[in-house]
């Protein structure tokens, strides 16, 4: 098929030139397909990098890249909801995702100051709770008096209050005031240890390394180090992305019942206009504040899945305001508006623009035979190329923001839509291009 | 919009103008009462009171700075007037806000068309109907409730259908709005006002920038939808339009009425001429 | 004269949230008379040393006037071009880094590595102090790194301009706030990489360096030399404003485009003054700022950026005597809030009072004219 | 040319008011300075003007009337590029001038008093008419003064901003501005919007006295009967279109225009 080169032209659906283009148009095709298309496409080039590495750092390379797009998709997803189907421009996500983080951890630590900052010592599951609707209230506290402002000026409160919420949880002072009130603190700039993973449980008893639980011992026994050498720990890594998975579709199936819905057509409309919205009888401020504390909910929660996960938490520079921006950036590659943009952006901001630099510079690195120059200054002077091509691979990292902010400025100037372009998606929880009542008799 | 009718004769509406005489409650639809609105010490619009009769077309006319515009939206919510009140079927709506004013059954449409471009045609008509189920967040995820929702979107695009081929715009049904032309765009703004089941529409120069052709297809609905029952407030500078269409005509004039009456009373008063002549009163 | 009319009985009437805001104002100013009298009313007053106030308005006005210089680029750019610039601080460490690389070579070419100097980097054992860059030591180097910072952050600006934003001349704020973001991650992270991550010593420390302890307050030579250039650039900014053809068509433009466009005024060339001036003006201010704290590292600029938009919005965007006034109102809580509050929150005191005027008077506390 | 409207008023021929439905002799096709041909514009895909022709000689005082939303101010705006041209010629002294942006039109000898935000409102008087030199290399002290001459309160409130002035000056400032350059061509806007009927007949008379110095006119107005006895010319502008145009006291006394205006 793909050799029979059709000479004419004038067929609209011409027979794909290739079995990678047609593989391609089926992806397009399908939301899930491209998904997975673009996964293993970046499956495939981690691989190459690093199969000489043997099978534990290849597994455990997808294991980061996977875990990092997952945790942006979640984000991205969130942040959706506001800047893309409503058009709510929220730079505070960071502060949002710390207040989840932080109430979580705060609800869940053991009272005992022995431990570092003392908490409730209540059950995971209700820090989680907890830690959404504090997020949420946060959002309400700024959306309340905010959303009246004009977009720009919007911003800037929000990025405000986000850092005032990271300066806050930095400062001894506040930890010491909470500790004297309610008895639980923050540990300030040192930050706080987080509540242990379930999912590590599932796998070690307690927690413990080396006392693995039947699950454990199964595993470890097949894939891990008594079977194909994989580190016990990527193993459980993969545990929890299963779990990040099901967080996914869990968000993306509510974001996508709320955007196909009269409720996702109103939040459309205050976008696109809020004048004529209100004119229609929508209550916008109402909706507004809505949308934008179930957004912050969201966002705590991926606060939650995402630095709750990592042992320690602490306010920088993990919640500075650069977190929000590569969010942003993951927004809008994906083109805001499209649920499955978001689940793509992330992923694709997380593995390709994130992560992807700095292990492809490695490698580049490792092929280069030469010293790395101390400064700049020293690799320009020597006026030696590979000199200056061993500094810019050993300092793959700036030059990886540079990559991400050219790609947003390419995006902002040629791609406005976002790299998949227009992707909008119909807000009704029908399918608008059908009609049940059939053809009308005139 | 029960009965879309296909055809467009006035004479086969009579049907529905007795089913609306009997909806329509006794009172005035709207009346606006001694209302004056100041900004920042200019006096926009000056004790202006007038009533508009139920099914009527009525006109409001006026050179430019007559204050028509600011009349029109403190009516509308979007100013809060400075004095004066503005009843809807007795009830007074003064000072509300633009969307608890559309809720009781007012709705507007705006001088240059304002579609939501990004959405389609469609959905553009299907946001407008009030108390959706759907326009609560936990009944349109949670899945026990989601049922309902779905069946009165069903409901909804059926209308929405009727509706857009009353205006003989459903072929662009699946389009964007921003994609329509100027003077689809207005009919889209009408039909989409009417989705809310207004009581009262009020059109803000609906003709501004339409063709001839659509021009009439526009007016014949708005004869045939006053021949149901609705009630329209008109902003128009198309004379024509104005003198042949609206049975009742209000013209205003710094800031406040000038004159009132039918066409022929409007077009031969002296005091109307002269102000639109541009000479003093 | 507008902010006298701001707390007139009236405008207080008509917006209680900023009745309540004066009322807790007031209510700080008298605790702080309380406390200087050293004098114990319940939960007001307390004791505070003249020395001490005066130290903290003193640096207060030092930090207010290197925010306010960098303020007014950031005030032009959004009054002329209509977007916030979140690439504003960026450009400020972009000044700072050229501007010290160059007063480094001047002060120390021959002795030092020129490498190392460029890079504003002290060469192995080579502290700062053997550089000697400081005021007393090295006045001419002090000043044409200043001059240089201006020069080539306006040349970098104006490139940037070129390149990223002429493009997009016709698109909304929003779009280019977005757009400058990605510039802000383009410039911080050449910077970077250029010139390295570590936070790093950069001025000498020379013996008397305190020139004057009027009422116990001391004033170093950096910090007048501070007050001293800042003044000196407001001034001329003022004057190239005010009194230039090209300054009064900027200023024309930012009142009205279209008129302007209708007057004849060729709007790119207004433009391009607008990126040098506001471009150099925030290089300058960042090369003072490291004159002020003696170290440099890459992000400070962007770090700064947040307390520039609170000058500038506390002023009234678009009017850069209103970002002058701004940077000196947030420089003053910068310093002064730690009478009441740790300084773990100064910073977090500063935004928090740009976000209260954004929400109680989002034309600025200084009348609003969007004129620059 | 106020002070001998009346005798154009006398000398018209009574036959020519039956013919003001036809376009007139006193169309000067050829000669025109300003020559507008077929016109098609409006905003984005809204189409306002409708095959409009429209001429002004030199020296000549040429007024817009007709109802609102008529297209009035679109003809304007679209001589100086300011909206969606679409279709049709306008060249000025013989030079296409339709694909000129507008910040070159100036340079033509053109003039533009927008009807509103016609003031640079932060600048000063003195200010705000510098600008209007801005093309030139320096200011001519000159204009300047001919200016001050021809609005004696501008020169008083020369170093006050021209946001804190009263209408009428305002008005004053943004003809003062166009006239530093001495244009061939003058396009006011309603210059009587917004004004207190007291300072109308006042703005009037300057706009004379301008004409008078040798300065073509075109200006839209809403207060019809006085632009059309002032004027040389009018034009009626109904949905978009030149219905006619004549001597100004002749279409004044047509009861056709009288049906434009409120409808047939």
């Amino acid at each position: 098929m793909s050799d029979a080169t059709a000479p004419d032209d004038t067929m609209v659906d011409r027979e794909p030139d290739s079995a990678l283009a047609a593989v391609l148009a089926a992806a397009k095709r399908s939301d899930l397909g491209l998904v997975v298309l673009t996964l293993g496409l970046i499956y495939l080039g981690a691989t190459l990098l690093t199969f000489t590495d043997g099978l534990n750092s290849v597994v455990g390379l997808l294991r980061t890249l996977t875990f990092l797009g997952l945790v942006y998709a979640l984000s991205t997803l969130a942040l959706n909801l506001h800047w893309g189907y409503t058009g709510l421009f929220n730079i505070g996500v960071a502060g949002f995702m710390a207040i989840g983080v932080y109430t979580m951890g705060i609800v869940v630590r053991s009272p005992d100051p022995a431990f570092g900052p003392p908490g409730f010592g209540l059950p995971l599951p209700v820090g989680i709770v907890a830690g959404m609707a504090m997020a949420s209230l946060f959002g309400l506290i700024a959306a309340l008096p905010a959303l009246r402002l004009r977009a720009d000026y919007f911003a800037i409160v929000t990025l405000g209050l986000s850092e005032i919420i990271r300066l806050t949880l930095q400062s001894s002072t506040f930890d010491t005031a909470l500790r004297e009130t309610l008895g639980v603190g923050t540990g300030g700039g040192r930050g706080m240890g987080m509540p242990q993973n379930p999912v590590r449980g599932l796998f070690l008893v307690d927690g413990r390394a080396g006392d693995p639980t039947a699950l454990g011992a199964a595993v470890f026994g097949t894939l891990g180090e008594g079977g194909l050498g994989i580190s016990n720990n990527i193993l459980i890594g993969w545990g929890y992305i299963l779990v990040l998975a099901v967080f996914v579709v869990a968000f993306y199936v509510l974001l996508e019942r709320l955007g196909r819905s009269p409720f996702g057509r109103t939040l459309k409309a205050i976008r696109e206009d809020e004048l004529v919205a209100d004119s229609l009888g929508k209550n916008v401020d109402l909706i507004k504040i809505k949308v934008f504390m179930i957004g912050c909910a969201l966002m705590g929660l991926a606060g939650i899945l995402w630095f709750g996960s990592q042992g320690n938490v602490s306010p920088s520079p993990q919640f500075e305001p650069i977190l929000t921006f590569y969010i942003f950036v993951a927004v809008i590659i994906g083109g805001s508006g499209s649920n499955t943009g978001s689940v793509l952006g992330g992923i694709v901001f997380a593995a390709v623009l994130f992560e992807g630099p700095r292990r492809v510079g490695a490698v580049l690195r490792d092929t280069i035979d030469a010293p790395t120059p101390p400064t700049f200054g020293d690799a320009v002077a020597a006026a030696d190329p590979v000199g200056l091509l061993a500094y810019a691979t050993d300092n793959i990292a700036p030059l990886q923001f540079v990559l991400l902010g050219l790609v947003l400025i390419f995006i902002m100037h040629r791609r406005p839509d976002g790299l998949l372009g227009d992707r909008i998606e119909t807000a009704a929880a029908v399918d608008l291009t059908r009609r049940e009542g059939g053809e009308r008799d005139e | 919009m029960s009965e879309p009718a296909a055809d467009t004769d006035p004479e086969a509406a009579d049907s529905p103008v007795e089913q609306a005489a009997q909806r329509t409650p006794s009172g005035l639809p709207l009346r606006v009462d001694g209302l004056r609105k100041e900004f920042g010490g200019i006096t926009a619009v000056d004790g202006v009171s007038f009533e508009v009769e139920s099914g009527s077309l009525t006109g409001l006319i006026g050179p430019n700075g007559a204050g028509k515009s600011t009349t029109f939206n403190c009516i509308t919510g979007v100013h809060e007037p400075t004095a004066g009140d503005v009843y809807l079927n007795g009830e007074a709506i003064t000072g509300l806000a633009p969307y608890e004013i559309a809720q009781r059954g007012l709705v507007r449409t705006f001088q240059i068309a304002r579609e939501l471009p990004e959405m389609t045609v469609l959905e553009n008509l299907m946001l407008a109907p009030k108390n959706q189920q759907g326009e609560s967040a936990l009944r349109s995820v949670l899945p026990g409730l989601r049922g309902g929702v779905v069946d009165q979107e069903e409901q909804l695009r059926e209308r929405a259908w009727e509706t857009l081929e009353f205006f003989e715009i459903d072929h662009l049904a699946t389009e964007y709005a921003g994609s329509l032309s100027g003077g689809q765009r207005k009919l889209l703004e009408m039909a989409r006002a009417l989705m809310t089941d207004p009581e009262v529409v009020l059109l803000d120069e609906p003709l501004a920038g339409v063709n001839p052709t659509l021009e009439e297809k526009l007016l014949d609905r708005v004869d045939d939808l006053r021949a149901e029952g609705y009630t329209f407030l008109l902003v128009e500078h198309d004379m024509d339009v104005i003198m042949h269409h609206c049975e009742h005509i209000i013209v205003m004039h710094q800031g406040q009425v000038l004159a009132e009456g039918g066409a022929e009373e409007i077009r031969t008063n002296d005091r109307v001429i002269e102000a639109y002549l541009g000479d003093d009163l | 004269m507008e902010s006298i009319e701001l707390l007139s009985p009236a405008a207080l009437r008509e917006h209680p949230g900023l009745a309540v805001v004066a009322a807790i104002g007031l209510l700080l100013c008298v605790d702080l008379l309380a406390k200087l009298a050293g004098l114990q009313v319940g939960p007001l007053g307390g004791s505070l040393s003249v020395a001490r106030l005066g130290s903290n308005l003193w640096n207060g006005l030092v930090i207010g006037l290197v925010i306010g210089l960098a303020g007014i680029g950031l005030s032009m750019t959004y009054s002329i071009l209509n977007f916030a610039n979140f690439s504003h601080g960026d450009l400020v460490s972009t000044g700072a880094f050229t501007g010290w690389g160059v007063a480094f070579v001047v002060a120390a070419a021959g002795s030092q590595p020129l490498g190392a100097l460029v890079t504003v980097r002290d060469a192995g054992d080579v502290t700062p102090g053997a550089i000697g860059a400081h005021v007393l030591s090295t006045p001419g180097a002090i000043v044409v790194g200043l001059l240089a910072a201006f020069a080539i952050t306006a040349v970098v600006s104006l490139a940037i301009d070129r390149a990223f934003y002429k493009p997009m001349r016709d698109r909304g704020g929003i779009a280019l706030l977005i757009t400058s973001v990605g510039v802000a991650l383009v410039v911080r992270y050449l910077i970077q990489f250029a010139y390295g991550a570590d936070r790093r010593g950069i001025t000498a420390s020379v013996d008397g360096d305190t020139l004057a302890t009027p009422l116990g307050v001391s004033v170093t030579a950096h910090q007048l030399t501070i007050a001293v250039a800042a003044i000196g650039l407001m001034v001329a900014m003022h004057y190239t404003l005010q009194r230039t053809k090209l300054g009064t068509a900027m200023r024309a433009m930012a009142d009205n485009k279209d008129l302007a466009l209708i007057t004849g005024i060729p709007a790119e060339r207004v433009v391009a003054a607008t990126w040098i001036l506001g471009g150099g003006l925030a290089g300058a201010s960042g090369y003072l700022y490291v004159l002020l704290r003696g170290t440099i590292q890459f992000d400070f600029g962007w770090s700064l950026l947040l307390l520039i938009f609170a000058a500038v919005i506390l002023g009234g965007i678009g009017s850069i005597y209103g970002a002058i006034a701004g940077g000196l109102v947030i420089g003053l809580v910068f310093t002064t809030s730690t009478v009441w509050i740790s300084s773990d929150f100064n910073a977090a005191a500063a935004f928090a009072v740009m976000i209260l005027v954004l929400l109680l008077r989002p034309e600025g506390l200084f009348g609003g004219v969007s004129t620059a | 040319m106020n002070g001998d409207s009346a005798d154009v008023g006398t000398d018209a021929d009574p036959n020519e008011s039956a013919g003001a439905t036809a376009r007139t002799d006193h169309t000067l096709d050829d000669e025109a300075m300003l020559r507008i041909r077929g016109l098609d514009a409006g905003y984005g895909d809204l189409q306002i003007l409708t095959d409009v022709d429209l001429d002004v000689a030199d020296g000549e005082y040429v007024t817009i009337v007709g109802p609102n939303g008529a297209g009035k101010s679109t003809v304007m705006k679209t001589v100086f590029g300011l909206t969606t041209y679409m279709d049709g010629t306008i060249e000025f002294d013989g030079e296409a001038i339709e694909a000129t942006p507008p910040e070159e039109i100036i340079h033509e000898g053109i003039g533009f008093v927008p009807q509103t935000d016609n003031v640079f409102p932060g600048l000063s008087v003195e200010e705000n008419l510098e600008m209007g030199a801005y093309i030139l290399d320096s200011v001519p002290q000159d204009r300047l003064e001919a200016v001050y001459d021809r609005f004696p309160i501008l020169r008083e409130r020369r170093d006050q901003k021209a946001g804190n002035l009263s209408g009428g000056q305002r008005q004053m400032v943004a003809m003062g501005r166009t006239l530093m350059l001495d244009p061939d061509l003058l396009l006011l806007d309603e210059p009587s919007a917004g004004l207190a009927p007291d300072l109308v007949d006042d703005m009037f008379d300057r706009i004379d006295r301008i004409n008078e110095s040798g300065t073509a006119i075109l200006m839209v107005e809403q207060n019809a009967k006085e632009a059309l006895r002032r004027c040389d010319r009018g034009y009626v502008l109904v949905d978009g279109e030149n219905r006619y145009t004549d001597r100004g006291e002749t279409l004044l006394g047509d009861e056709q225009v009288r049906q434009d205006f409120l409808g047939g």
